[in-house]
């Protein structure tokens, strides 16, 4: 039976520093020693720990190992397999204390992701809500209706620093105290689930793993400003989301935790859903509202703002899905709990849907102050395919694309915003040398185009406009004065336009001028794309020096534009070329060539 | 007097969906969402039979109809392909999925084929970035997709049918 | 489902649940065998995991055991859908990455019934509150 | 009201609370300008979208520009209109403007008058830095209005006319982004859609994206051509605008001036649509009368109110929308008809002239009007009444185009027997003023007695919903005035309730009746300009001989000659008509299931 497990990382950060090798050493000592039947061997995924790779971990010790060598693997299995002595010098080193950690489980520090508002995505089933309440679900709403009065729950909010997480970081507390101030018969309660950036999915992921984190959140606002009614405004293109927030709705509802007299307390509060169609503007508040009347999204000029008049005219508090996921927490643990996470202005955690070049895309959760560095290289596993990082984009299309030079800023709303992003919902997309700054703006530009509700003129003029500057530059058509034009439109844009969205759109193009203005005047001064992402910019020959003739390129390009014999070099016949690099990315031989 | 021609099914769609929905116009996106759900479109004939059920304009419809991404007056293909344009997408090569889609199908973004057979649209995001880049099929993901898999994913659905 | 009247009842609501859903690892005295949890958001669904909870629960039936096989949300790890977490009584539990129907019997069949860990682990780098 | 106290451009300024900073500034004598917003005092007209961004100005504290006209004044507020910020992103956002805009200024219909082209001259814009992509569409030709959707620039000032102030809803935003555009649905024609041509989109329209099919050249042929006798009619608002296009002062009537200048651009005949104004003054009083005494008779089945039915745009708004209540209006056509019908027929007898050798065109403050004379029952075999029907502003343009310095004419007189007119004609410019005309008449007949006083002031003024009683010697008549479809949309919703106890309703579709028609010269969204031709007509009224419709001897005698009688058979045949229900209707077709 075996007993012990050696884990192996397989990450592609601990492969490049030959833990495969490792891995085979450890496999044949095993053999050697007639182990086989008690030891494991197994690969694992990526521990986010690449700096200090290979990882080796011990089962079920839980011994952590750091910078493991193949000549090392003969002292684990020798000395600690066999004998039980951990290897010391193996063992990671605390860089504070000096002190040498035997065990993941002291390791805590490494685990740089921190689950607030994930808690129970992948825990609990989403569609049982006992579930939910065996983890300590609706206690806070418990504990609210019959302990505190509203005022002392906002105080609560207010005191944990819990700010807005749909972008701007408005301090959710306050928000809620200027609707609870605000005299009316009839308040709203909304959340918004419109979760619409390109490349953004922590919304979706928190109402489909754990729907009644926003639903309980929803009702304690709602006892906090005197709101009887909940909607949640949702894009129709999660359905997966939608039926699992109906399927928890109604379970509440039959536990009575919605409805009438909740808990036995004198407090009403039930939720109803509003579809979205399409439409990122709508993530505005203004939009959204006008969305949910069944009219346009089209914003309008705040103020009044919806605390004031909002839903139907009635006071109405918007807040995101992973705002109201972080409220039960912080009822329950208190504000000092929640407070004593991040840094000084931003409080808590950040959830980021980290995707792009990097190796672990996925969902993540850390404390504010994690540095980007940390995220995308111990969480994120660094970049795919072992290519230089290059950028990273924060912010979606209202945000800007940052580079190494940031990487050690902690991750807050203000040091955001002073490198030129900002925090946004949390899209977090990282790229690499292959990608072109230029290339990037001009399609966050196309998707604010497309966004544009068309209301205001610099928004649905100017970004016509502008991304028809990055057009013309991605094909090697602009000229310096469009670059000048480009960069004075966008502060035109950036200052005078309606909304949120106009305000913001032109933040791509100013962060990677200001990051990357080379690759700009590459553009327009010498017509080259140094990413060689620009395809006008580009042609595909083949060295023939290199060419074999093993007709790979031949054989995969859509359009036949390559012919050749057998061993024979190839020639690409630039008048059928499309450019669409197939050709570069099947050759093994580095012979076919792409220049500006 | 002016008539407007439409199915039983269409008209008892919409009058069961707005009927749903007290007729209330705030409720015209989800009535619109439901009779598209049903109808597979939103032809001009449903929205004026919309309007006058919630005694509405149907410049308004139609104002709402094209505000949003999401409702179609085109009938989709039998087989309608999404390519997803999110930005994880985007960087892992969606753009070149879209020309060769588009290179194949003879079609631009948005449309239809003459056949009926495939429809072509970009979508934002659907969330599964680890796939990147993604298309989809009616319901089908199709994840870490190549410009060369293009052609062998139309072809799938030409054998079938055939 | 009755309804929950007050406080005091949903905190001795949350107890019994507790004992009997909550535990990560499995209790003495439990007759499950194992507890597996299968990540089914989009991203999982996208990836094939609906495949993966079918494959899991027939091979349990097949084999005639007591598995408790349920679905979860996103658990994050999307480079490696679909993901399954397995608790084995006493152990902590584990996550499997690109858990295919092959795996899913495998998982079964070399982890479940004789604790041997297959490749593809997701090491679990997160504490949740 | 709280008072508050904020500087603009470093003067001090105390304002009413709720006041923009667009209105605080006009107090200061500070213009900032604008574009899409647009605010009719008295009237109640406001738009205020804060979609063009021309407006704005710097806020102390604000990170961003905010927009003059949308943006209240707060206490202690530091604007800023005129910094270099300001200035330099104003002149960015006209130069967009302008970049998705036809450069088109010399051919335009609106040139001259184009706020777009106006402000561009104003801020010395010389060149477009941000040149691009147009947007273009198709452009839509019906035979009251042209749009020209390239030169939208999506003020919305034409959905908040059609839409908040006429209910007719037959525009709305479409699309979204760089492809929003104002449209009926569908990007369908106007022709086929709700709208009822009533063309207040085009009297606000800031550019010449809306604008009013343009007859006079037809007109110029009809002239030229020896083997037609054309003959004018003038409807009553034109006389009291026309002269803004020749740089009078605003209610400057120029009655005598119109005429000679009619007469010199070659018209056979110059005539009054006054005139049929009386003619269907008598009608409808007959009408009324006729439909009193059957309900002091104690008939249930008469309908009452009587509505008045000489806004062709009013009538077609409850054809479409209230079909159900289209036996309501008064019968009678509307003065413009009621003319053609009686030249084509009492008049061309008279002369001698076969009819399809008459050319009859009405000058018209209207739009409405050019559809009007197309309806198909205004036709004898094919032959519409009226031939052609201009605008003021078509009328301004015909003269420019003849070289007649407007200004140099002599005053001359209508020619008879259709250009003799009544005060009662006169006042159907303006709102109120064709239910008055009608009570003075049917005062006299009901009751027998001279009226008075002719005056009736209770009827007058701009407030959207009017009402008032006249005793009708012991017998009290409930009058209701709206203008505006919108107002006049409540009037009919309290008549289908059963809470409308009027006896007589006059509805038109503009602000402030004809005179504020969308044919009229532009009054750029100056209610004082609407009050100022309301003046004029009312105050030549008082000076006309006659002032009641009864007493026209030139109608008196096309009855005596030619009709016999109000509501007789052949008054009936020429002088009534019949409307239609336009609403459409859901038919089952299962065939292509």
């Amino acid at each position: 039976m075996i007993h012990t497990h050696i884990l192996v990382c397989g990450g592609t950060g601990c492969r490049a520093s030959q833990a495969k090798e490792v891995q085979e050493e450890l496999v044949s000592l095993i053999r050697d020693k007639h182990l086989s039947q008690t030891v494991q061997v197994t690969t694992t995924g990526c521990f986010g720990f690449c700096e200090k790779g290979p990882i080796v971990k011990i089962i079920p010790d839980q011994t952590f190992y750091t910078q493991v060598t193949p000549e090392d693997a003969r002292d684990i299995i020798e000395e600690h397999i066999i004998k039980g002595r951990k290897v010391e010098r193996l063992l990671y080193e605390d860089p504070k204390t000096k002190k040498r950690i035997s065990d993941s489980v002291h390791m805590n520090f490494y685990k740089k992701q921190l689950r607030i508002a994930l808690r129970n995505c992948g825990i609990v089933d989403p569609e049982n809500i006992d579930e939910y309440i065996a983890r300590d679900g609706y206690q806070a709403l418990g504990r609210v209706l019959s302990i505190y009065s509203p005022d002392e729950v906002i105080d609560i909010i207010k005191k944990s620093g819990l700010r807005g997480r749909g972008g701007a970081g408005f301090p959710t507390g306050k928000k809620w105290e200027i609707t609870s101030q605000v005299e009316a018969t009839q308040k709203y309660v909304v959340c918004n689930a419109d979760e619409g950036d390109p490349g953004a999915f922590m919304d979706r992921s928190i109402l489909e793993g754990d729907p009644h984190a926003v639903i309980e959140a929803m009702a304690i606002c709602g006892y906090c400003i005197g709101a009887n009614k909940g909607l949640i405004y949702i894009r129709a293109e999660y359905p997966l989301a939608i039926g699992r927030l109906l399927v928890a709705i109604e379970q509440a509802r039959k536990y009575g935790l919605l409805g009438r007299g909740i808990l036995g307390n004198d407090f009403e509060f039930d939720i109803e859903l509003k579809y979205g169609a399409g439409a990122f503007v709508c993530g505005e508040e203004t939009a959204l509202i006008n969305s949910m009347e069944g009219r346009r999204g089209e914003p309008v000029i705040k103020p009044p703002f919806p605390a004031e008049k909002g839903y139907f005219d009635c006071p109405t508090n918007v807040n995101n899905v992973e705002t109201f996921a972080n409220i039960c927490p912080i009822v329950l643990k208190g504000a000092e709990w929640f407070s004593s996470i991040g840094t000084e202005k931003s409080k808590g955690t950040k959830v980021f849907a980290l995707a792009g070049k990097i190796n672990n895309v996925g969902l993540i959760e850390v404390p504010m102050g994690t540095t980007l560095r940390e995220v995308i290289f111990d969480i994120g596993g660094g970049i795919k395919g072992g290519k230089k990082f290059k950028s990273v984009q924060t912010g979606g299309p209202s945000g800007g694309c940052l580079t190494e030079s940031s990487l050690d800023m902690p991750i807050d709303y203000e040091t955001l915003l002073e490198e030129g992003s900002m925090m946004g919902s949390g899209g977090m997309i990282v790229m690499d040398e292959d990608d072109c700054m230029v290339a990037i703006s001009k399609f966050y530009l196309e998707f604010t185009l497309d966004e544009s509700c068309g209301k205001c003129a610099p928004c649905r003029i100017g970004n016509k406009r502008l991304w028809e500057i990055l057009n013309k530059m991605t094909k090697g058509e602009a000229t310096e004065k469009d670059l000048e034009k480009l960069i004075d439109l966008s502060h035109t844009i950036k200052d005078t336009s309606l909304c949120g969205l106009g305000q913001t759109s032109p933040n791509p193009i100013l962060s990677t001028f200001k990051n990357f203005k080379h690759e700009y005047l590459g553009h327009v001064r010498d017509k080259q794309c140094e990413a060689g992402q620009c395809k006008d910019l580009l042609h595909y020959t083949i060295d023939a020096k290199m060419c074999v003739g093993c007709t790979a390129c031949l054989r995969n390009c859509p359009v036949g534009a390559i012919s050749g014999e057998k061993k024979k070099p190839h020639l690409i016949h630039q008048d059928i070329c499309i450019k669409c690099g197939i050709c570069y990315e099947k050759c093994k031989f580095n012979a076919i060539l792409h220049q500006s | 007097m002016k008539t407007i021609k439409l199915s039983s099914f269409a008209i008892e769609t919409v009058e069961e969906a707005c009927s749903d929905f007290q007729y209330r116009e705030d409720e015209l996106i989800n009535i619109l969402h439901r009779c598209q759900h049903k109808l597979g479109y939103l032809p001009a004939e449903v929205q004026e039979i919309i309007a006058q059920k919630l005694q509405m304009s149907v410049a308004k419809v139609y104002g709402v109809v094209s505000f949003y991404s999401f409702f179609s007056m085109i009938p989709q293909g039998k087989h309608p392909i999404s390519i997803c344009m999110g930005t994880a997408c985007y960087v892992r090569g969606a753009e070149k999925l879209v020309d060769e889609f588009k290179r194949q199908l003879r079609i631009d973004v948005g449309e239809t084929t003459q056949d009926g057979n495939f429809s072509l649209s970009c979508l934002r995001c659907v969330g599964a970035c680890g796939l990147a880049p993604i298309v989809m099929v009616g319901d089908k993901v199709y994840g870490r997709v190549s410009a060369k898999q293009v052609k062998d994913i139309i072809s799938e659905y030409q054998k079938s049918m055939v | 489902m009755t309804k929950v009247k007050n406080l005091e009842e949903l905190v001795k609501l949350r107890n019994k649940l507790k004992d009997k859903i909550q535990v990560r690892t499995i209790t003495e005295g439990s007759d499950l065998i194992a507890r597996v949890r299968v990540a089914m958001g989009t991203c999982g669904i996208a990836s094939g995991a609906k495949e993966t909870f079918e494959a899991l629960i027939a091979e349990a039936e097949r084999l005639n055991m007591k598995v408790l096989i349920t679905t979860t949300g996103c658990m994050g790890a999307c480079y490696a859908e679909p993901t399954v977490e397995v608790t084995l009584p006493n152990q902590d539990p584990i996550v499997f990455g690109e858990v295919d129907r092959k795996r899913a019997v495998e998982i079964i069949n070399e982890y479940i019934i004789k604790g041997k860990l297959i490749d593809g682990v997701v090491p679990q780098n997160h504490q949740s509150i | 009201m709280k008072k508050i106290h904020l500087t603009i451009d470093n003067k001090a300024i105390e304002v009413a609370e709720g006041t923009t900073i667009l209105e605080a500034a006009q107090k200061v004598g500070i213009h900032i300008p604008a574009l899409c917003h647009m605010k009719m005092d008295d009237i109640h007209i406001e738009n205020r979208p804060g979609g063009c961004r021309i407006c704005s100005v710097e806020v102390k504290g604000k990170r961003n520009l905010s927009p003059a006209c949308a943006t209240k004044c707060l206490d202690g507020m530091e604007i800023k209109t005129n910094t270099i910020r300001v200035i330099h992103a104003r002149r960015n956002i006209l130069e967009l403007i302008i970049s998705d805009h036809p450069y088109e200024c010399l051919t335009c219909a609106k040139s001259g008058q184009c706020e777009l082209q106006t402000m561009a001259q104003d801020l010395g814009i010389r060149e477009i830095h941000f040149e691009g992509e147009k947007s273009t569409y198709r452009e839509d030709f019906s035979k009251a209005i042209i749009r020209d959707m390239d030169k939208c620039i999506l003020c919305r000032r034409c959905i908040t006319m059609c839409s908040d102030f006429q209910t007719v809803h037959a525009l709305s935003a479409v699309e979204r982004g760089f492809e929003a555009v104002v449209s009926p649905a569908f990007h369908m024609d106007l022709n086929e859609s709700s709208c009822t041509f009533c063309g207040q989109c085009v009297a606000v329209c800031p550019t010449g994206a809306l604008s009013e099919a343009d007859y006079s050249k037809d007109v110029i042929q009809a002239l030229a051509n020896p083997e037609y006798t054309v003959i004018a009619q003038t409807a009553p608002a034109v006389r009291a605008a026309l002269g803004e296009s020749f740089g009078y002062p605003v209610g400057t009537s120029v009655t005598g001036q119109m005429v000679t200048a009619l007469k010199n651009l070659g018209f056979d005949y110059v005539f009054d649509t006054d005139f049929a104004a009386d003619m269907t003054i008598m009608e409808e009083s007959a009408e009324l009368l006729e439909r009193l005494t059957r309900h002091l008779e104690g008939d249930k089945t008469v309908k009452l109110p009587i509505l008045t039915s000489c806004c062709p745009a009013w009538v077609r708004f409850i054809e479409q929308n209230f079909p159900d209540m289209k036996e309501i209006p008064s019968t009678t056509r509307s003065p413009q008809q009621i003319f053609g019908a009686i030249a084509k027929s009492y008049f061309a007898e008279k002369i001698g002239v076969p009819r399809e050798k008459l050319i009859v065109v009405s000058i018209m403050p209207c739009v409405a009007k050019k559809y009007e004379c197309e309806r198909d029952e205004f036709k004898v075999d094919g032959d519409p009444d009226v031939n052609f029907s201009i605008t003021t502003r078509e009328l301004a343009r015909l003269i420019k185009i003849s070289n007649i310095d407007f200004k140099q004419l002599e005053p001359s007189e209508f020619d008879q027997p259709l250009g003799e007119s009544t005060g009662a004609g006169l006042i159907f410019g303006t709102t109120g003023g064709v239910i008055e005309a009608a009570t003075r008449t049917a005062y006299e007949l009901q009751t027998g007695k001279k009226l008075k006083k002719i005056d009736f002031e209770s009827l007058r003024g701009m407030e959207a919903i009017r009402s008032a009683t006249v005793d009708f010697n012991g017998l009290p008549i409930k009058i209701g005035i709206a203008h505006g479809l919108g107002h006049a949309r409540k009037l009919l919703e309290e008549i289908q309730e059963g809470r409308c106890h009027y006896h007589a309703i006059e509805i038109m579709s503009c602000p402030g009746g004809c005179i504020g028609g969308g044919g009229q010269p532009f009054h750029h969204n100056k209610t004082s300009i609407l009050l100022e031709r309301q003046k004029a007509i009312y105050s030549e009224d008082k000076q006309m001989k006659i002032r009641k419709s009864h007493e026209n001897a030139s109608v008196m005698k096309v009855y005596e000659e030619f009709l016999g009688h109000p509501l007789s058979e052949k008054a009936e045949h020429l002088l009534h008509t019949s409307y239609f229900d336009r609403s459409s209707q859901i038919t089952i077709d299962d065939s292509e299931m």
